[in-house]
């Protein structure tokens, strides 16, 4: 590392260190632990972004050379430090989001004062930082694995960080058992490299597929992908997340969507592109295929809730199914040879990931503080916040005109790469994969049309119309921290969309390092205000443009009003009621009756069942009290994990009977072995 | 098979949309009869024949003027025509007969024979709305005679979109509201609210004998005798129901569509 | 960045007085095909000019995104409606976006349009809301298909190239893949614009209305901008349909003044014939039943893979 | 450290006084009373003491002799009095009749000591000290084992894990001229003392519940 930047990025991880120890000394002063936890960890956050930035934009001159930052009593484990281009790029992610977060959450734990120990809090969302930090600079196995652990051990107290209702544990224990599933499928993984490498160190894992036989190339792919799979959230693998997102508190669930299922990202990008050697042409085939349908079928699920939070973690399976067919498509591409078609589809997948982490993050904070506010996640319990809470509301909207990858804003730019890539992939085999760019693209479109009605009714439903309870009434704007803290992030989603040529120099030594190219000269054009696609016409976008032109066209509206309506006066009225006495919150549009149609078109994915329960005195038409229910089946858990479930525990039945209980059987059982091994050593 | 049967006759037919009002006016059935004329002349003051035989008591001898015929509460069942010996009341088959002031409903004086038809909306008013007026059709607790009516003039027949008049669904899109019925106590507050959600400048026009004076039901406590005792009433047009003709009369009078001069007859 | 102010400011103007102008004949056409005369053509203008002149009642539940949302439809329409080629190939933002911007701002356009229904806690408004985006939804696949398909044979998602790329090739008007794509943009178009198969727009009836719905809150100026901004849109839709897929006399660019007169022609006649395309399937057609819908935009769909799979036989 | 050369007599005392550690195992198969059993082991521990020092002296290992001393304060004194202790706190002296009668365990444990000669005979070549005082430690493993679930008594089934153990030192102390590293032994033997107090506990608990100290009454508590 260059010397300025090693520097930077020790003082960064000590200052994580001193942020946990201040939390944990001032436990006792619980505003002195909030400041004193969060405040460093925002001061972390900011150096880290420093420090990404700086050493991204060195570009070529950045040396990557491994560090020891400790090397344990046990001889031949040292835990190795190695920020490359590609980890500097996801430190910035889990740094930018770090640094927001904290500062929201100066203001949000003030909820927790008196009812939870917010030191702890603070030390362990400092720790969080840390090691996530510390996964994405691993440099050998023991350092990521240590770090991989720590994270999921950590995530998972936060996530039963309200232990008090049966729902959270259960989150908790779900949670932890998936985290560990992963992490065996990883470290399986990596032990199929590391008996081919030798040593454990990143450095000798690279290039080392070409070494392994194909099967076992295969079987450590497989590995991996169903490891970081899991943690990122894919669609057979992610029935943990909408579980133990919404329980978690609002500022810790931020940072989970937006970073830590972004570890199983940094994992796939750092194994498949430069561990694995030259893909096979399935392996991008069936990551682009599990993309496509993680990010319809999440974007769906999404549609069907109206709790505020599980709608969020839903969309966070979406986002990372796009962040997948971008890989996808990248890792066919570099089976076919296509390096430059490779890079753009990298680009576009490593450009979403930063965008999801933002955009998903500020959408968290905001429903954090709603829920804040109006101490419920339901959506069907809220409405008419936008009044209210002002500011909330604006960068909610700014939050969800992103995500629906709605131009002039980030998703849209991230999404636009993405369709460049696949437009481009039809060209390249004459097989018949190449129909999967098509229909991908077709699939991406609607995910962004669906992810858009999603918003529409996340937004609608929860700051527009009528407060739905007395909680929404009544809901205050939140504190000065949580704003800045959600400032910050819409700063950077609009920084991200207005000007992307700034941001893709910094994607260039990445791309540099794992496919070959430097595209940011090639994609820019019209100095900077203008993003091309590759290939000559191949159609550019202008974000700024458009913001610009929007400029430009207003005096068209304005004079038409200046012209035309100059003497129209405004009039505030009730709303059109047909002429009823009043319209009530009651006869508002709910989000279970806004998702409606949606749920009958899909009907066979969600196989909804609703029973109306009707008690009447005396006669049918006159029903003295109505009970309405609706279900839908949660398909991956029914169809899927149940079945596994049970025949687990069948499996588990039968061996019960093992346990004789008798202390002699199961001394005869040990004596057995022991003799028949001996006899066996004949 | 079935769009080019669709197509071929719709061209076939051609456009069956009445001439009126460039071309002349449909004719009025027989038994309409047109617009009443009071010659209060030819009125023996003792007979008072007409006041006891009209249904609605539309027919009044007040002091001072021999008979006062309130074309507003009329529901033209011409009894008092045949009934009057010396014919002082008389049908003129005239379909014209709205008007802007209710007063100019009353017949019976000297100069008022007939009605007094109704004037064009002011500059201001008559440049907004001349070439595109939208109405909300209100019911207030109207028996659908004046409403089918109404609805009569939306068919390919009269065509009323072809002066850029048009009914909408929504109170906020509309420029005016056309109300039938003797507004009851029930639809009160409905038409307040209707009238309260138009935005300004609005006109209201009633149709038909009970929007005007209440008809049949005039007096009755369930009732208000008919919109003016709620909104500001831009234009009458008697009837019960008023011909169509009549309606789409009184509308183009009241946008100044109609070139012929308006004013006493 | 050749951006030429001319042909910027022409085609904004273009833009404003030709999108009323349509909605209006298309209307006259549907009126004609009833046997009766009908609203004249340029009755939308004078309706656009009373609304623009009267007051505004708004709800007391309304925030400030009920006031922005006329603006963004507005606008993101008028944006939209710059980045399609019309007279001459390269259109006037031709450098802002292409293809994929244009559908973004239209879904901008209804992102806004949506919420301004929700906005002032009327039934008929959520219900519209929900309607207009789940049908949008499902048409959006459809519209990519097809329209990656043409992006696809041009190589690029500029619309200028894609209609020279398809221009240059007069026999490719036939390729069974570029008419299927038609055929499939042709049933979103219908989907897109609230036409009669999918929704009635000139219903009364507030609960079968889909596009409607949202605007019954909308008065004075405001209502102006969008039934505007929805012309707008329906007259860029038509362009792209138009001069994507038939790109005949479309000028090049630097063209001289007779092949911009040539091309103005054209592009008249063609809009005009899909005018009349667009009446003919509302006359002879009823409303279909809400979830009838989907099935139609399934077919669309199938037909745009159809497109695309030609495209992948026959080269 | 290498060894100076093996006096005759070292390299004869040590076989016997295995074999003698083999006996006692034996006769603490066919013993029933608890006090004698722990009184036998006390002496099979002397006798693992005794080899530890012969080792040490011949072989001037110093830490050999910390092993024997330890052995010899914990197995020969402290334990024994211990259970000694736990013994008379309990009041029960007798044995009742194990699972298998004494003719037939001395004869599965005469097979298990074929068996350890057996699998030994191999590397026999590695005994620095002795011709078989590997096999012996094996065999001593093996019918400690045995031991431990031929009875039913709490008490005799930690003598018989002690037995092990010592069979366990034996082959460490006998295996390597320079003895198992220091920490081993060390972790071993704290191992065993800890289990041994655990064991104590554990037996006095199972007197108070179940009135008896016979572990087959644990299969109560199976779920």
């Amino acid at each position: 590392m260059m010397e300025s930047s090693a520097i930077l990025l020790t003082f960064t991880l000590w200052v994580y260190v001193a942020g946990m120890a201040g939390a944990l000394l001032f436990q006792r002063a619980e505003r002195l632990a909030n400041a004193v936890g969060f405040g460093l960890a925002a001061l972390g956050g900011a150096c880290g972004v420093v420090f990404s930035v700086s050493s991204l934009a060195a570009g070529q001159g950045m040396t990557i050379t491994p560090v020891t930052l400790w090397s344990g009593p046990i001889p031949g484990v040292r835990f190795v430090v190695e920020a490359d281009a590609l980890s500097c790029f996801f430190v910035l992610v889990v740094s930018l989001v770090g640094l927001a977060i904290s500062v929201f959450s100066l203001g949000y734990v003030r909820t927790y004062y008196g009812r939870k120990n917010v030191g702890v809090m603070a030390c362990v969302f400092n720790a969080l930082l840390l090691v996530t930090t510390l996964v994405f600079i691993a440099g050998n196995l023991w350092m990521f694995l240590i770090a991989w652990e720590l994270m999921a051990l950590l995530a998972y107290g936060m996530v039963s960080f309200e232990h008090e209702d049966r729902e959270t544990r259960q989150a908790g224990v779900l949670f932890f058992i998936m985290s560990h599933l992963d992490a065996a499928c990883v470290l399986l993984g990596f032990l199929v490299l590391a008996q081919a490498a030798g040593g454990f160190s990143f450095a000798s894992f690279r290039g080392i597929g070409a070494s392994l036989s194909p099967q076992q190339r295969d079987v450590a792919f497989v590995l991996f992908v169903f490891g970081f799979g899991i943690k990122a959230g894919i669609v057979p693998l992610h029935i943990w997340l909408p579980v133990a997102h919404p329980v978690a508190p609002s500022n810790i669930s931020a940072l989970m969507s937006g970073v830590l299922i972004k570890t199983g990202i940094y994992g796939l990008v750092r194994v498949c592109f430069e561990f694995l050697g030259p893909p096979p042409m399935w392996w991008g085939a069936s990551l682009l295929a599990v993309g496509t349908v993680s990010a319809v079928l999440g974007v769906l699920y999404a549609l069907m809730e109206h709790d505020l939070k599980r709608l969020l973690a839903y969309h966070s399976i979406e986002n990372i199914g796009i962040i997948l067919m971008g890989l996808g498509a990248s890792l066919m591409f570099l089976h076919t040879g296509h390096a430059v078609l490779a890079s753009l589809a990298l680009i576009a997948g490593l450009y979403h990931t930063i965008n999801h982490a933002t955009f998903k993050a500020l959408l968290f904070l905001g429903a954090g503080a709603v829920l804040h506010a109006t101490h419920t996640r339901n959506m069907e319990e809220m409405g008419g916040l936008a009044k209210r809470m002002r500011w909330t509301a604006l960068f909610f909207l700014v939050g969800a005109v992103a995500i629906s990858a709605l131009p002039p804003l980030n998703g849209f730019v991230s999404e636009w790469l993405t369709y460049q890539s696949l437009l481009h992939g039809f060209g390249t085999t004459t097989s018949l994969v190449r129909l999967m760019f098509p229909l991908g693209g077709a699939m991406l479109a609607l995910t962004g049309a669906l992810a858009a009605a999603c918003f529409v009714k996340a937004f609608g439903i929860t700051f527009l119309a009528q407060p739905r309870s007395d909680h929404a009434r009544d809901a205050h704007e939140a504190s000065l921290p949580m704003l800045i803290g959600q400032g910050v992030l819409t700063a950077a989603c609009v920084f991200l969309g207005l000007f992307p040529t700034v941001f893709l120099k910094l994607l260039d030594p990445i791309t540099l390092q794992l496919t070959g190219h430097q595209l940011s000269q090639q994609l820019t054009m019209a100095n900077g205000l203008v993003l091309s696609g590759v290939a000559a016409q191949g159609g550019t976008v202008s974000t700024l443009g458009i913001m610009l032109m929007f400029g430009c066209l207003l005096p068209v509206p304005l004079a038409l009003w200046a012209v035309f309506a100059r003497k129209a006066r405004t009039r505030i009225a009730p709303t059109w009621d047909c002429g009823q006495r009043a319209l009530t919150p009651h006869m508002e549009y709910t989000a279970t009756g806004f998702s409606k149609p949606l749920r009958m078109i899909f009907k066979a994915l969600f196989r909804p069942r609703r029973e109306v329960q009707r008690e009447y005195d005396f006669s049918p038409y006159f029903a003295t009290t109505l009970r309405f229910e609706s279900h839908m089946e949660e398909v991956f858990l029914t169809r899927i994990y149940r079945p596994v479930n049970y025949g687990l525990l069948r499996l588990s039945r039968r061996l019960r009977a093992l346990q004789a209980g008798s202390l002699q059987a199961y001394l005869i059982y040990i004596f057995v072995t022991l003799v028949a091994l001996l006899l066996f050593a004949l | 098979m079935f769009v080019q049967d669709t197509l071929l006759n719709r061209l076939k037919r051609g456009c069956e949309t009445m001439a009126y009002p460039k071309g002349a006016a449909p004719a009025l059935p027989d038994r309409h009869g047109g617009a009443l004329r009071v010659d209060a002349a030819r009125c023996d003051a003792k007979c008072g024949a007409c006041v006891t035989v009209c249904p609605t008591e539309a027919i009044a001898r007040p002091a001072g003027k021999p008979v006062a015929l309130d074309l507003g509460r009329c529901i033209f069942c011409a009894e008092c025509v045949t009934v009057c010996p010396t014919k002082a009341i008389t049908r003129t088959g005239d379909h014209r007969m709205a008007v802007r002031r209710r007063e100019d409903l009353v017949l019976g004086d000297a100069s008022k024979e007939q009605v007094r038809l109704a004037q064009a909306l002011d500059e201001k008013l008559r440049r907004l709305f001349g070439r595109s007026l939208r109405l909300r059709q209100v019911s207030a607790a109207g028996c659908n005679a004046c409403e089918a009516d109404t609805n009569v003039l939306g068919t390919i027949g009269w065509d009323l979109g072809r002066f850029g008049i048009q009914f909408v669904a929504s109170p906020r899109h509309a420029d005016g509201l056309l109300i039938t019925g003797p507004v009851s106590k029930n639809m009160e507050l409905a038409l307040k609210k209707t009238y309260a959600a138009v935005p300004d400048p609005k006109i209201v026009i009633a149709v038909g004998a009970c929007a005007i004076a209440g008809g049949p039901f005039i007096g009755h406590p369930q009732h208000h005798n008919g919109t003016s005792a709620l909104l500001p009433v831009d234009l009458y047009i008697p009837g019960c129901p008023p011909h169509p003709l009549t309606i789409l009369d009184g509308l183009l009078r009241l946008l100044g569509r109609l070139d012929e001069p308006t004013g006493i007859r | 960045m050749n951006f030429d102010p001319l042909t910027f400011l022409g085609q904004t103007l273009a833009l404003l007085l030709l999108a009323p102008l349509l909605s209006g004949c298309i209307k006259n056409w549907k009126a004609k095909l009833q046997n009766r005369r009908g609203p004249r053509p340029w009755q939308v203008y004078f309706d656009i000019a009373k609304f623009l002149r009267k007051d505004m009642v708004i709800s007391e539940h309304a925030s400030w995104i009920f006031s922005l949302a006329p603006y963004v439809v507005f606008l993101t329409a008028l944006l939209a409606g710059l980045m399609v080629p019309m007279i001459s190939a390269p259109a006037p933002l031709r450098l802002f976006g292409g293809v994929l911007a244009v559908i973004g701002l239209l879904a901008l356009g209804r992102f806004f349009l949506a919420l301004s229904g929700l906005d002032p806690a009327s039934a008929f408004g959520g219900m519209g809301s929900s309607r207009e985006m789940t049908i949008s939804a499902i048409a959006e696949p459809a519209m990519m298909l097809a329209i990656f398909t043409v992006a696809i044979t041009a190589g690029s998602t500029d619309l200028s190239q894609i209609a020279q790329s398809t221009q240059s090739a007069t026999w490719k008007l036939l390729n069974p893949a570029h008419v299927l794509a038609f055929a499939a943009m042709f049933v979103v178009l219908l989907a897109e614009t609230g036409r009669i198969p999918v929704d009635n727009p000139a219903t009364h009836l507030e609960l079968t209305m889909i596009h409607e719905a949202m605007l019954l809150e909308y008065s004075g100026r405001y209502l102006a901008f969008m039934e505007w901004g929805a012309a707008i849109k329906q007259l860029v839709l038509m362009t792209l349909l138009v001069n994507v897929f038939f790109p005949v006399g479309l000028a090049g660019p630097q063209a001289s003044a007779a092949a911009l007169g040539i091309s103005l022609v054209a592009y008249l006649v063609k809009l005009l014939a899909l005018s009349a395309v667009v009446v003919i399937v509302e006359t002879t057609n009823a409303k279909m039943r809400l979830f009838r819908v989907p099935d139609l935009l399934s077919t669309a769909f199938v037909l745009a893979a159809l497109a695309m799979l030609s495209t992948f036989l026959f080269g | 450290m290498n060894p100076p050369v093996p006096p005759e007599i070292g390299s004869h005392v040590i076989p016997l006084m295995a074999a003698l550690m083999l006996v006692v195992q034996m006769l603490l198969i066919a013993q029933r009373m608890l006090l004698t059993s722990i009184r036998l082991f006390a002496i099979q521990s002397l006798l693992l003491a005794g080899i530890a020092a012969v080792v040490a002296y011949y072989y001037n290992a110093s830490h050999v002799y910390v092993v024997a001393v330890l052995t010899f304060i914990g197995k020969v004194v402290f334990l024994p009095w211990l259970l000694n202790r736990l013994v008379h706190r309990i009041q029960i002296h007798q044995e009742t009749d194990p699972l298998l009668n004494a003719p037939s365990s001395m004869l599965v444990c005469g097979a298990l000591t074929l068996l350890g000669y057996s699998v030994t005979r191999p590397f026999t070549s590695l005994e620095k000290l002795g011709s078989n005082t590997l096999a012996i430690a094996l065999a001593l493993l093996l019918t400690g084992f045995f031991l431990m679930i031929n009875r039913r008594k709490a008490l005799t089934q930690v003598l018989a894990l002690l037995t092990v153990e010592n069979g366990v030192m034996l082959a460490a102390v006998a295996l390597t001229t320079y003895g198992m590293p220091l920490v081993v032994e060390l972790g071993i033997f704290f191992d065993v003392l800890v289990a041994v107090m655990v064991l104590g506990i554990l037996v006095y608990r199972i007197r108070e519940n179940f009135a008896s100290m016979d572990t087959g009454k644990l299969d109560q508590l199976k779920g």
